[in-house]
């Protein structure tokens, strides 16, 4: 829509001016890591971090969320929990980005998700270019998400002394104008801009030894791999990999009660399908018993299954399922023994 | 003439299994003991081949209510045969989260253990109903104790975080200020709860013994520093032994121990009677309302010991506080240090008394010896002395308040006997 | 808020409870207002006991009997069947749905149909089944072969017995294991197929039951020639959510609570998860 | 049930009373586990005894002959039985002593008064008699106590996980402490904890015993290129699982 320039000088007010209407949300230092965080002191925002232990889906979709309020007894009532606020999520890379949109496609399409929805509706986002590789496990070259070009409400770019925001909605617009002190860019910020761009795209490689687009296909014929057994045997079924995945959305749902047994509340909370029980039926059945077929549900999901529902692939590379990882199963070269050569 | 014959199984309001027996023939004492009759648990023996890093894990399980005081004592012994020297930050959040222990185990005893005795209930349950704002400052006391030493630790019982050299995690500057805030608050409870001791009828009784604590110059001791006793001895916490002098008795899973004389008292009364110069101003004016003024010779007495050492913790922690904040809270990594064939004893001056862990490591640090000398088993001697004194003076009375007083006077001591039941190992070398 | 939420159960009243074995109860719930559940036979519906929790059951009952309730019958295995046994009639319980893919009886017209339920999976199929026979006229042969372990878990007696003295219907009835109650047939469901001829062609078969039964039922079928995509099966899956959202129910690639809980032969098979 | 609430009585066996002492503890923060159940026997904290419960908590692991007598006392009284933490539900860290010969332990402690202290291997109160439910950890964690006394009020099954810590871990979205260099339990060990040890930076000790499933091959794979020896390895999973241990390579043989 129109690009902007933002001092970084003026971020710290930005943030403390938006924190008086606005939930703030961005990234910031735990220990060595990085995490998505409410930022309580400007000074603690690091959009210079490299990836955060959970991605920003937490803040859509939060780790445990109340679903509905409820009375027991012999006269029951139920009212739904639909919890939002206005919220701004500061410094998301372009990996997440194109994860959130993912996520907005199933949440919104046969039965739209209200709790979902109102959060996302109410969420003001920040992006911005990663202008370096994370660390030497993220992909995002290969998965085509190094860059976004919608998604955002304001997309930064750091240009050295100031941020370039390109600003994609009237919403984004309207906070950056009203809370911020920005000017209108320039030709020569353009060419800044546009110089930043073209020098950052040979700091990133390629880590698939094939395209993308041809994971679907590959994996319907990998069916029987034997990747899977050899997967199964070094798996923990942790579910480390899920949890941080932000493109994985399964939950479980489950009541809480009162002490007195009259009142509860339910809840859902995220789940992993490379748990144990997330296939167990009463029965004692359990459809993915074993290790390897809970794995090749995961890169089935993240290759094929999203992609054949949604038209968009389940991975986005960002490579928190390899750093999360004890025994450091790493879906690149998962992928790539599956297209063979390794 | 009077024929009585009390035995009471399994004595309850007590941390662990005892059993006070006593049998009286015509007047005629013919048996009076308490008994430990808990399962021995056998940890001096299990350690043996244990690495070094999981000792004060370990031994932090002797005991649930003071399980920061054996981790305490674990360390200070594992880190003085390693040479750790431990960072101040780490010294002062040590001594907090110690203050923590003896805030909660002495709101613990005093109120929901011997409270009741007093207004008549056989538990702190039904004080719900008939002392309803007791009870409440009692809990709300014990989830600030609790709480101060969760940030610390992680949790009371059972830290996680202690380890050898300092911690595993720093607890934040605000997470510090939250709770010296709700500190400041205490205060009121803390001279509501002297009010409420000063006023109970506290059984008359006195027997003169020998009180054994740690003792420092500069603070009221609770961590290091030297063994002192009333008697006038001193001694520095390697020699130990010199002090405890432990047998085997056959009634009893505990070991007794003696200094001076027969028997002698360790816990909140002791160190009052041998530190109350150190205590701060505050806990100082609770003494003279609760009548402490050493030398206090009425056992019972030792929990309203323990009342005075709460307001005293309570300003500590306040005081340390504002020291860490006014240095700076920063997480930092563990004090460095090098593994290598040694021994050590640390000593810690927890709830109920003087403990001592002693330890000694192969060149792998690997604990090929332990030794843990527990309070309650140090008291135990004394205790049977008090009951053989005490006995006599109330042989007249209904036999209801016969058990009742003797029951109040193990409670007094009040005695984790789920420590003292894991006794202790034969001579070292 | 903008939307309703979606898993938001409505309030419905249990108009009925009945024992029918001693695993099995079958309960009629009203909605609020008398409103229609609006369902297709082989749907099912999330049921709420507030604080328990919740659990997919197949709507029973068939459509063309509704009168303003429907029916469930339901086994008691765990945390909410045990809690719904516990109700009794007047009690409120929680419904979301119908949900799912049901059996699409526009295709059977004109066709035979098989019905090969086993123990509980008469559940399920019993809502076609009826709707079937009250539609009697559009249907060719209407065969049902129903097996249970023993004769005491044999579910909707009085209908089997029904259906048994309609000439129209071709029922047949066989358990595992007798007792000295029964006097009927013995042995496993495949063994009653010797008992009917069958036009393949034009015949749709239709079967629940659990896992092992499956693949011995479909070897029947298939045996005789029944062409996969008129052989259809209807699914149980762990669900959280009832509208394909929460992952539990995915069979590889699809969720049985959209896609399913049937499914033809012909979908399903190959799949390694499936059966 | 005259009140309506079901009585329960708490006991204990060899143990340091630390999840007693949690059961207090949870009354800081849900003072209404009271208007829901009669407590009319616990030791630690009352001098009433009813024999007269429904619901029995048994802390501690059974170490001697007159304990089975005591716990088989309890079976027969109570409609449900629970093991309360590490002790009761795996035998915990009192199955150290398992690791030595018996009269060694017994000398060691007590030297020539050895005979005088009755003892045996430390078991868990499930090796003795049937449990209806298990609360795991060292120390008991005070929420999940508390779901479980609903649970049982309820009449559902006890909300206990079967996956692994790292879970929890992972939603409390720490620093994984293999990233920091150092070795945790997390990945095999039942979760429920909400990941205490690991969020203050401690490696997780397995004392809430092992997942239903764990791939303990992984586990010792992991651990062996962290550097650790065999011996080492097995320290770690002896803390507070002995008993299994032992248990598995007798059968095993
Ligand atoms: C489409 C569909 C239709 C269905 N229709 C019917 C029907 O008509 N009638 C009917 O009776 N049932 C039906 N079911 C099955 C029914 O949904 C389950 O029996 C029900 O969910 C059990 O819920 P529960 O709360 O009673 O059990 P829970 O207590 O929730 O137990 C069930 C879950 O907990 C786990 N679990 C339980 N016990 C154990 C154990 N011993 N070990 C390990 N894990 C365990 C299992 O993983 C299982 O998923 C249907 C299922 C589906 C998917
Ligand atoms: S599968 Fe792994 S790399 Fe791909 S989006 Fe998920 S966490 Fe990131
Ligand atoms: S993180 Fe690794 S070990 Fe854990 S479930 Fe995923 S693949 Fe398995
Ligand atoms: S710290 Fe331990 S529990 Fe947490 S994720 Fe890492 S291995 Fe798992």
């Amino acid at each position: 829509m129109s690009l902007w320039i933002l001092d970084k000088g003026a971020v710290a007010p930005l943030v403390n001016a938006l924190r008086a209407d606005y939930r703030v949300i961005g990234p910031q230092a735990k220990g060595p890591k990085f995490v998505f965080d409410p930022i309580e002191d400007p000074a603690q925002l690091r959009l210079d971090y490299n990836t955060t232990i959970l991605p920003p889906k937490k803040v859509l979709q939060p780790p445990e969320e109340r679903l509905a309020t409820f009375s027991m007894g012999s006269e029951p009532r139920v009212a739904p929990v639909v919890e939002a606020e206005p919220t701004v999520l500061l410094g998301v890379h372009t990996c997440d980005l194109h994860a959130i949109q993912l996520l907005d496609k199933v949440f919104s399409t046969d039965y739209p998700d209200a709790h979902y929805l109102e959060r996302r509706q109410q969420t003001i986002i920040f992006s911005i270019e990663c202008l370096e590789p994370c660390d030497e496990h993220s992909f995002c070259k290969s998965m085509g998400t190094l860059t976004a070009g919608e998604g955002y409400d304001v997309h930064l770019t750091d240009l050295g002394l100031a941020y370039a925001a390109d600003v994609a909605t009237e919403a984004g617009k309207a906070l950056l104008t009203r809370y911020g002190t920005v000017r209108e860019a320039t030709d020569a910020d353009v060419r800044r801009l546009n110089e930043v761009m073209g020098a950052k795209w040979p700091r990133f490689t390629y880590r698939l030894n094939f395209d993308a687009a041809e994971l679907p296909a590959l994996l319907s014929m990998a069916y029987d791999h034997p990747l899977w057994d050899e997967l199964g045997e070094r798996c923990y079924a942790c579910g480390a990999c899920t949890i941080v995945c932000p493109t994985c959305y399964c939950f479980n749902v489950f009541d809480e009660t009162n002490m007195a047994l009259t009142e509860g509340e339910r809840w859902r909370r995220w789940d992993s399908c490379q748990l144990d029980e997330f296939a167990r039926v009463a029965g004692g059945e359990n459809f993915r018993a074993a290790r390897a077929a809970r794995q090749r549900h995961r890169f089935m999901r993240k290759g094929k299954y999203i992609y054949e529902k949604i038209g968009e692939l389940g991975c986005v590379g960002c490579g928190r399922c390899i750093r999360a990882c004890i025994p450091k199963i790493n879906i690149v070269d998962g992928f790539n023994t599956i297209h063979g050569g390794g | 003439m009077t024929t009585l014959n009390v035995n009471v199984h399994h004595v309850t309001r007590v941390e662990g299994h005892g059993s006070i027996v006593v049998d009286v023939k015509n007047g005629e004492i013919k048996e009076c003991r308490f008994e430990v009759v808990e399962a021995p648990r056998f940890f001096e023996a299990f350690v043996r081949g244990r690495p070094y890093s999981e000792l004060s894990h370990i031994t932090s399980r002797i005991c649930g209510i003071c399980a920061v005081g054996h981790a305490t004592a674990s360390l200070e012994a594992t880190e003085k045969a390693m040479g750790v020297q431990l960072t101040e930050q780490a010294t002062l959040l040590r001594k907090l989260m110690f203050h923590g222990e003896i805030i909660d185990s002495h709101i613990l005893h005093t109120y929901y253990l011997v409270a009741p005795d007093f207004l008549g209930a056989g538990s702190v349950i039904p004080l719900i109903e008939t002392h309803r704002d007791a009870v409440l400052l009692a809990l709300r006391v014990k989830k600030l104790s609790g709480d101060l030493c969760a940030i610390i630790g992680g949790r009371h019982t059972h830290p996680c975080a202690l380890t050898v050299g300092g911690f595993t995690h720093t607890p934040g500057e605000r997470e510090l200020r939250e709770i010296q805030a709700r500190l400041v608050d205490a205060r009121a409870d803390m001279d509501a709860s002297v009010d409420l001791f000063a006023s109970l009828p506290w059984p008359e009784f006195e027997r003169e013994t020998e009180y054994v604590s740690l003792h420092k110059d500069d603070e009221y001791a609770f961590i290091g520093g030297t063994v002192v006793t009333s008697d006038g001895f001193s001694y520095p916490i390697e020699d130990y032994k010199q002090v405890t002098n432990e047998e085997c008795v056959p009634f009893s899973t505990a070991k007794w121990t003696h200094h001076n004389r027969d028997a002698y008292m360790v816990g909140a009364l002791a160190r009052l009677n041998n530190n109350h110069d150190q205590l701060h101003p505050r806990a100082q004016a609770a003494a003279a309302k609760l009548g402490l003024r050493p030398i206090v010779t009425n056992p019972f007495l030792n929990s309203a010991a323990q009342v005075v050492e709460m307001v005293h913790c309570v300003e500590d922690s306040i005081r340390i506080i504002d020291e860490l904040l006014s240095r700076g809270v920063q997480p930092e990594a563990p004090a460095p240090f090098k593994v290598e064939a040694t021994e050590a004893v640390g000593s810690c001056d927890v709830p109920r008394g003087i403990l001592f862990h002693h330890y000694v490591y192969d060149e792998d640090g690997i604990c090929t010896r332990a030794n843990c000398i527990i309070p309650t088993n140090q008291n135990m001697a004394n205790l049977n002395a008090d009951m053989k004194v005490l006995l006599p003076q109330i042989l007249d009375r209904p036999q209801d308040e016969v058990r009742h007083l003797l029951e109040m006077l193990v409670r007094a001591y009040d005695p984790c006997i789920s420590c003292s039941a894991h006794c202790l190992k034969v001579e070292f070398v | 808020m903008t939307t309703s939420s979606i898993y938001l159960p409505e309030m419905g009243r249990l108009v009925q409870v009945e024992s029918m074995t001693t695993l099995e109860k079958l309960f009629t719930i009203e909605l609020p207002g008398g409103q229609s559940l609006g369902h297709d036979p082989g749907q099912f519906v999330m049921v709420s006991v507030l604080g328990v929790g919740e659990a997919p059951i197949s709507i029973t009952s068939s459509p063309s009997r509704s009168n303003g309730s429907f029916e469930l019958c339901i086994r008691r295995v765990g945390d909410v069947t045990n809690a719904l046994h516990g109700m009794q009639a007047g009690a409120t319980i929680g419904v979301r749905g119908p949900f799912g893919h049901g059996f699409p009886i526009e295709k059977m017209r004109g066709k035979d149909v098989l019905f090969a339920p086993g123990g509980l999976g008469l559940a399920p199929l019993r809502s076609l089944i009826n709707q079937v026979i009250d539609e009697r006229s559009s249907f060719g042969r209407v065969i049902v072969l129903y097996g249970a372990k023993r004769p005491n878990e044999l579910l909707f007696r009085d209908e089997l017995d029904e259906w048994i003295a309609r000439d129209d219907v071709e029922c047949h009835v066989t358990v595992d294991r007798g007792d000295e109650t029964w006097d009927g047939h013995v042995g496993v469901i495949t063994t009653l197929f010797p008992y009917v001829s069958i036009n393949p062609r034009n015949t749709v078969a239709v079967t629940c039951g659990p896992p092992i039964m499956y693949r011995f039922v479909l070897m029947e079928l298939l045996g005789k020639g029944i062409p996969e995509t008129q052989i259809y099966l209807s699914l149980e899956r762990r669900m959280k959510c009832g509208v394909g959202k929460c992952g539990h129910c995915q069979i590889n690639d699809q969720y049985c609570c959209q896609e399913g809980p049937v499914f033809t032969y012909a979908q399903i098979k190959g799949v390694e998860e499936a059966l | 049930m005259d009140n309506g609430k079901p009585k329960v009585a708490f006991f204990d066996f060899a143990c340091c009373e630390g999840c007693q002492l949690t059961v207090i503890d949870s009354l800081q923060t849900h003072l209404d586990l009271l208007d829901a159940i009669e407590i009319v026997q616990f030791r630690e904290a009352m001098s009433e005894k009813g024999e007269n419960y429904q619901i029995a908590f048994i802390e501690g692991s059974c170490t001697r002959q007159e304990d089975e007598e005591r716990l088989h006392k309890i079976r027969d009284q109570a409609d449900i039985v629970v093991a309360l933490g590490a002790c009761a539900h795996l035998g915990g860290i009192n199955a150290l002593k398992n690791l030595h010969p018996l009269e060694d332990v017994r000398k060691w402690v007590y030297g020539d008064k050895a005979a005088w202290y009755d003892t045996y291997p430390a078991r868990p109160i499930g090796a003795v008699i049937e449990v209806d439910a298990f609360i795991p950890g060292c120390p008991i964690d005070r929420e999940e106590f508390v779901r479980v006394v609903k649970a049982l009020l309820l009449g559902t099954k006890p909300p206990i996980p079967d996956y692994p810590v790292c879970v929890e871990c992972k939603l409390k979205e720490n620093v994984c402490l293999f990233d920091l260099g150092k070795i945790c339990l997390g990945p095999v060990t039942r979760a429920g904890c909400n990941a205490i040890c690991p969020s203050y930076g401690a490696a997780c000790e397995g004392c809430r015993g092992l997942i239903p499933n764990p791939n303990e091959n992984a586990m010792k794979d992991v651990l062996a290129k962290a550097g650790l020896t065999v011996e080492e390895i097995m320290s770690r999973f002896t803390m507070f699982n002995t008993y299994q241990l032992q248990e598995r390579m007798a059968e095993e043989e």
